[in-house]
């Protein structure tokens, strides 16, 4: 059920522009508290480079302090404020209003990750499992002496794998695959592709170790090549690429 | 097994199963749908070697990809030890059952035995 | 109710710097515990938003020198720089470009497949080691993944620092809230690297992100350490609007034009030889003074502003090595730099002052040092040069990464635990501030309180908007909005706001009475009211130290080794 | 350890087309086929035995499935076939790297080369082709 406007018992002074106004309707949950999610609305008026991110503090700031979210950079680079906007898994500061072309913005914490409270929710899964996939270089000759210099690298080969780097780790590609949906042990897209930036990389020689990481039962072939993940990845990372090619090495396509 | 061992089956046993299910299904078109439905000619087929022998093959090579596939599914839908262990080892004596089930028709039409 | 945690050692902030030290750290020594905290997950800590470049001598086979960087990057200080430091700093930094190569760093490269560098602002040399125009976020990713190889370090995410816990003589631990389950812990450990970088939320028009606030320096203060040379606040040149993301100085690096509403290139004005890299303190100051006499722009904000103009650089070169700003200014502000002219305007960027420490990142508190934005180890004196800062970070972090494990593996003695100190900060913040009574919306004061920093202490200052900007915060302070709304333990925003917005009057309150004091133009501290640089009387550092009414004032030297200070003329 | 809630979204989440593309659409249809040719191969190894019954037996079999159902049934059999195996082909290609684009430097607004139109038009073709098949079928069954 809809409740309107909680407002907190303050004095208020800012201005609201009379421009247009969105509904912002947010899904509030605390597990430890509350025994069901409700749906809470707030009219917010917004400009053409208003964000989702900016409606919400909006509403934090003005309206109702006790939303939970997470979120910090509001450039789209540190990864923290991914959630469900209108049904798909998206960016809040990478979501502007007018794009979305409606005026009622629904938001949910994402899907397949457990809820801490209302928008924000917990990420240990996909920090264990990204550990897992070991994402740092491995190689004898990866910590320097006095007079090493770099290894070279063409931009061509860096071009091999720096989509592969553009990962935020926000988890929208986790969000939204469809194994991740039911199978609380799959690595997921985001480790998976990383696992694929580490091994494309011509400094790393642990291409071996990763394989054998990843093939096992809740390992890459849990992947369906269902693309979801890269359709929602707000950084072009394409996590389907970077398994399907990884997937080369281990049916003996690539090598 | 390795997960990619078990995979590389699948993929191989679908590929397999490609050609020969193609001519096992134009075997049906080439002579006339309800014609080839009658039990002569069925009979006919199982008697001619080859044929149950590709049958024969079909059968294993879908078992084995079906039931995997099965197995797949219900290995994503919920996770648990014991759970996955029923399921690996019910796919598999399913995949044994049909297998037997269906050999036994092939070779009892075979040898003549009806 | 007070729960605990022990360990060796406590790295607050997971920044570059962070992330840096706890590697080193780990490496040292297997055995010792550590813990990093960061209010934010770990990996998304600000440093991820910086774009342009990391500066190092490393070409000086095609005539780069490392005393070309220390000469640059005092010249850049006006001087206010201790020059031991800036030596110190320029002969370590091209191993770290090769050390964070190794482990991964995707670094732009030439054909040849060398670490190419591009020019940044104030340099004499192209000096910036570079990934596209993301080099913060790769090099934070670089430095995050590769402490995945450790199993030592702990990494306590969204947990918030509130207050370091020590005898008067030594450090003892810290305490901090678990912002997932809102529980309250002290963690004991021997020694601490505070690494919480800048606060640049202390202004509203800002290139931070949201969680860039004064409470690691704040939790500094408040423990004794001083704060020192605060009044001096970078102002970026090219903020876009309306968001104020940064546009990176790199733009210009690559050949982008600053232009007045007379279509001129008006830093032939101001600086003929350098042009648009120019230092920022001067690019600023130059964008004012156009602004003033009238020939700015309007943004449909009603914001004054200038352009950028980024088109003759041509879409693929952008694509290549701007994609970043490409991205924030097509999605912010909906302009393809390709095709169109950015509206630009200085904005809150970086923060030169700090936790006053030595040239080794101590602290005057025994076992506990800093590294990173949040530190003043004066290399950087009164201005920064691009590049420098994520270089800094990377220094120090090594640095006072393997001072704290030595620290550590001397052996601390074991002292009675404090808890009267544990008591009174929990006091502070649940009576004070979580209990606390009143009407005022705290979001609204915020508001307040950063734009009257926007208006009274921005690029040009003087006596009068100065104090007067002073007066106005030490009244908003008054006001009620001592308490949070939303009473819920677990994943209280509200609550770290408020505390955030807690320790940013007092940090302010230091950078205002800095500002006050300093009677001349140094770097970013331009007084309209004394014009000039004045080295008989301010060529020295300020030093803050915590009273509880208002700070305590004090001074130290700057150290000069071999360069004299000169007219600063580009 | 305590069990957290995961808010996984479960099959609903695993069957929803509509959100995503066509892909996902594929995705969901190859699952189905998967399973809908499972039991019409079990069904039909049971079919088969009957043989064994004797031309009495067989006969009572194959007039079940000479229906108006039957036939319906067997023309959609004929359609997850078809589907299954081209679009089975194009999955075995794509999962072994094959056709889904090269890394590059992305440049937004970041088109994932991945979700190319080859493999789109691949999709669509399997569907087509699968409803060809079944339209054929129909035509040969009750044509006769
Ligand atoms: C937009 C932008 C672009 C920049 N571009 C460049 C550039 O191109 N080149 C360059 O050299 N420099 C650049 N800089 C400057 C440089 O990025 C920063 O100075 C540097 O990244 C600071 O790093 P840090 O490790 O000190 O702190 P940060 O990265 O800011 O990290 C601070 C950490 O402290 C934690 N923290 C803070 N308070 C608490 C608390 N109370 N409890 C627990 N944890 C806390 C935070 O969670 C965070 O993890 C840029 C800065 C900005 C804002
Ligand atoms: C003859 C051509 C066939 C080909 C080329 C083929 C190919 C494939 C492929 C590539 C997959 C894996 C899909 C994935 O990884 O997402 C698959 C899955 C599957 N197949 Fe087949 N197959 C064929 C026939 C059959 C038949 C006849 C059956 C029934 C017995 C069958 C049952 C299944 C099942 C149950 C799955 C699992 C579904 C899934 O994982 O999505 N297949 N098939
Ligand atoms: S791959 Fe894309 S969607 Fe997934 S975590 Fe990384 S940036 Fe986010
Ligand atoms: S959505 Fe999931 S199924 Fe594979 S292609 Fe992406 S990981
Ligand atoms: S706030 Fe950083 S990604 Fe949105």
């Amino acid at each position: 059920m809809a409740t309107i406007l909680s407002t907190p018992k303050e004095k208020t002074t800012s201005v609201i522009s009379p421009s247009k106004k969105v509904t912002l309707r947010v899904a509030k949950y605390n597990p430890k508290t509350d025994p069901k999610k409700k749906w809470v609305n707030y009219q917010i008026p917004y400009e053409k480079w208003t964000t989702v991110l900016d409606v919400l503090l909006e509403a934090k700031n003005h309206l109702d302090h006790s939303i939970g979210i997470r979120y910090s950079c509001r450039q789209a680079s540190c990864g923290s404020c991914g959630m469900i906007i209108n049904g798909k898994p998206r960016l809040a500061c990478f979501t502007k209003i007018t794009e979305l072309d409606t005026t009622m913005v629904t938001v949910e914490p994402m899907k397949n990750f457990p809820i801490i409270r209302d928008l924000v929710v917990g990420f240990d899964r996909l920090f264990k499992t990204h550990k897992r996939i070991k994402p740092y270089i491995i190689s004898e000759d990866s910590e320097i002496t006095t007079k090493t210099t770099e290894l070279l690298q063409t931009p061509k080969e860096v071009n091999n794998y720096i989509q592969f780097a553009n990962c935020i780790k926000c988890g929208l590609c986790n969000s939204a695959c469809p194994t991740m949906a039911t199978d609380s042990l799959f690595i997921g897209p985001q480790a998976l592709a990383q696992a694929y930036r580490y091994v494309a990389d011509t400094r790393d020689k642990g291409k071996d170790d990763r394989l054998k990481i990843i093939d096992e039962s809740h390992g890459i072939w849990r992947c369906h090549f269902a693309g979801s993940c890269s359709q929602v990845c707000p950084k072009g990372v394409d996590p389907a690429m970077g398994i399907q090619l990884l997937r080369g090495y281990l049916l003996g396509f690539r090598s | 097994m390795r997960e990619s061992v078990i995979m590389k089956i699948h993929y191989g046993t679908a590929l397999a199963a490609v050609a020969l299910v193609a001519v096992h299904v134009l075997f049906r078109l080439t002579q006339g749908f309800v014609d080839s439905l009658t039990y002569e000619s069925v009979i006919a087929n199982y008697r001619f070697l080859p044929y149950a022998g590709m049958l024969e093959i079909i059968l294993i090579l879908l078992s084995i990809h079906g039931f995997n596939g099965l197995r797949v599914i219900l290995l994503e839908l919920k996770q648990g030890r014991s759970y996955e262990k029923a399921v690996s080892y019910g796919c598999i004596a399913a995949m044994i059952a049909i297998i037997a089930y269906g050999s036994r028709t092939i070779f009892m039409t075979n040898m003549g035995m009806v | 109710m007070v729960e605990s945690i022990e360990c060796d050692l406590i790295i607050c902030g997971s920044g570059l710097a962070g992330l840096r030290a706890v590697i080193e750290a780990a490496k040292k020594n297997l055995k010792i515990k550590i813990i990093v905290i960061s209010k934010v997950q770990v990996m998304r800590s600000h440093s991820v938003s910086a774009e342009g470049g990391t500066a190092a001598v490393i070409f000086e086979d095609e005539g780069d020198t490392i005393e070309s960087h220390i000469y640059d990057t005092i010249k850049g200080s006006d001087f206010l720089a201790d020059q031991d430091v800036v030596e110190r700093f320029c002969r370590e930094m091209p191993n770290e470009i090769y050390q964070l190569e190794r482990w991964g760093m995707p670094w732009s490269r030439r054909e040849n497949g060398k670490i190419d560098q591009r020019w940044f602002a104030g340099y004499s040399f192209p000096r910036a080691s570079y990934a596209s125009d993301k080099v913060g976020f790769f090099e934070m990713q670089t430095l995050y993944d590769t402490c995945q190889k450790f199993d030592n370090i702990d990494f306590f995410n969204e947990w918030f620092a509130t207050s370091i816990i020590h005898n008067r003589k030594r450090f003892m631990g810290i305490t901090a809230i678990e912002l997932s389950s809102g529980t309250f812990y002290e963690i004991k450990a021997k020694a601490l690297i505070i690494a919480t970088g800048g606060a640049g939320r202390i202004y509203s028009y800002s290139t931070y992100g949201y969680s860039s606030t004064p409470d690691g320096l704040d939790m500094a203060y408040r423990a004794g350490v001083a704060l020192k040379d605060m009044e001096f606040v970078q102002f970026h040149p090219t903020g876009i609007l309306p968001s104020g993301i940064l546009i990176t100085e790199a733009a210009r690096g690559e050949g982008g034009y600053l232009l007045n509403n007379k279509g001129e290139r008006f830093m032939k004005n101001y600086a003929s030889s350098k042009m648009e890299l120019a230092p920022r303190d001067i690019v600023c100051r130059s964008m004012i003074t156009e602004i003033n006499e009238g020939r700015g722009y309007k943004h449909e904000t009603g914001v004054d502003c200038l352009k950028l103009d980024l088109r003759h650089i041509g879409d693929e070169k952008i694509k290549e090595k701007l994609g970043a700003i490409r991205e924030i200014s097509i999605k912010f502000s909906g302009i393809n730099p390709a095709q169109e002219i950015l509206d630009v305007r200085p904005v809150c960027h970086y923060m030169m002052g700090g936790i006053h420490t030595n040239i080794d990142g101590t602290t005057e508190l025994e076992g506990v040092w800093a590294a990173g934005e949040v530190a003043c180890n004066s290399v950087h004196g009164s201005n920064r040069l691009g590049a420098n800062s994520t270089s800094e970070c990377l220094v120090w972090g090594k640095i006072t990464g393997t001072l704290a494990v030595d620290y550590i593996e001397k052996g601390v003695p074991s002292e009675p635990w404090p808890d009267f100190l544990v008591e009174a900060e929990e006091k502070r913040i649940y009576d004070g501030i979580f209990r606390g009574k009143g009407d005022v919306n705290p979001y609204e004061i915020k508001q307040e309180l950063t734009d009257t920093m926007n208006e009274k202490a921005y690029v040009y200052r003087d006596e009068a908007s100065l104090v007067e900007g002073l007066k106005k915060i030490r009244a908003l302070k008054e006001q009620t909005w001592k308490h949070v709304d939303d009473k819920a333990k677990e994943y209280n925003t509200n609550f770290t706001n408020v505390m955030e917005l807690d320790s940013m009057f007092r940090v302010i309150e230091i950078i205002l009475i800095g500002a006050i004091n300093r009677k001349e133009t140094r770097g970013a501290h331009a007084r309209t009211d004394f014009p000039k640089r004045d080295d008989t009387n301010f060529m020295h550092h300020t030093l803050a130290y915590y009273d509880p009414k208002e700070p305590i004032m004090k001074t130290c030297p700057v150290t000069v080794t071999n360069y004299k200070p000169v007219m600063r003329k580009y | 350890m305590e069990k957290v809630d995961e808010n996984k979204e479960g099959i609903k989440g695993m069957v929803n087309p509509r959100r995503y593309g066509i892909e996902r659409v594929a995705y969901l249809l190859m699952r189905l086929s998967g399973l809908g040719l499972l039991a019409y191969f079990v069904a039909h190894i049971y079919e088969t035995s009957n043989i064994l019954r004797g031309r009495v037996g067989w006969e009572e079999v194959i007039s079940i499935t000479q229906t108006t159902e039957g036939h319906v049934i067997l023309a959609i059999v004929i359609g997850m076939c078809v589907f299954h195996t081209a679009n089975g082909i194009r999955v075995m290609l794509g999962e072994s790297g094959i056709g889904v684009g090269k890394p590059i430097r992305p440049d937004y607004p970041y088109p994932s080369p991945s979700q190319n139109a080859r493999h789109k038009i691949a999709i669509y073709s399997s569907i087509i082709l699968a409803a060809l098949a079944m339209m054929y079928g129909l035509a040969v069954m009750f044509g006769e």
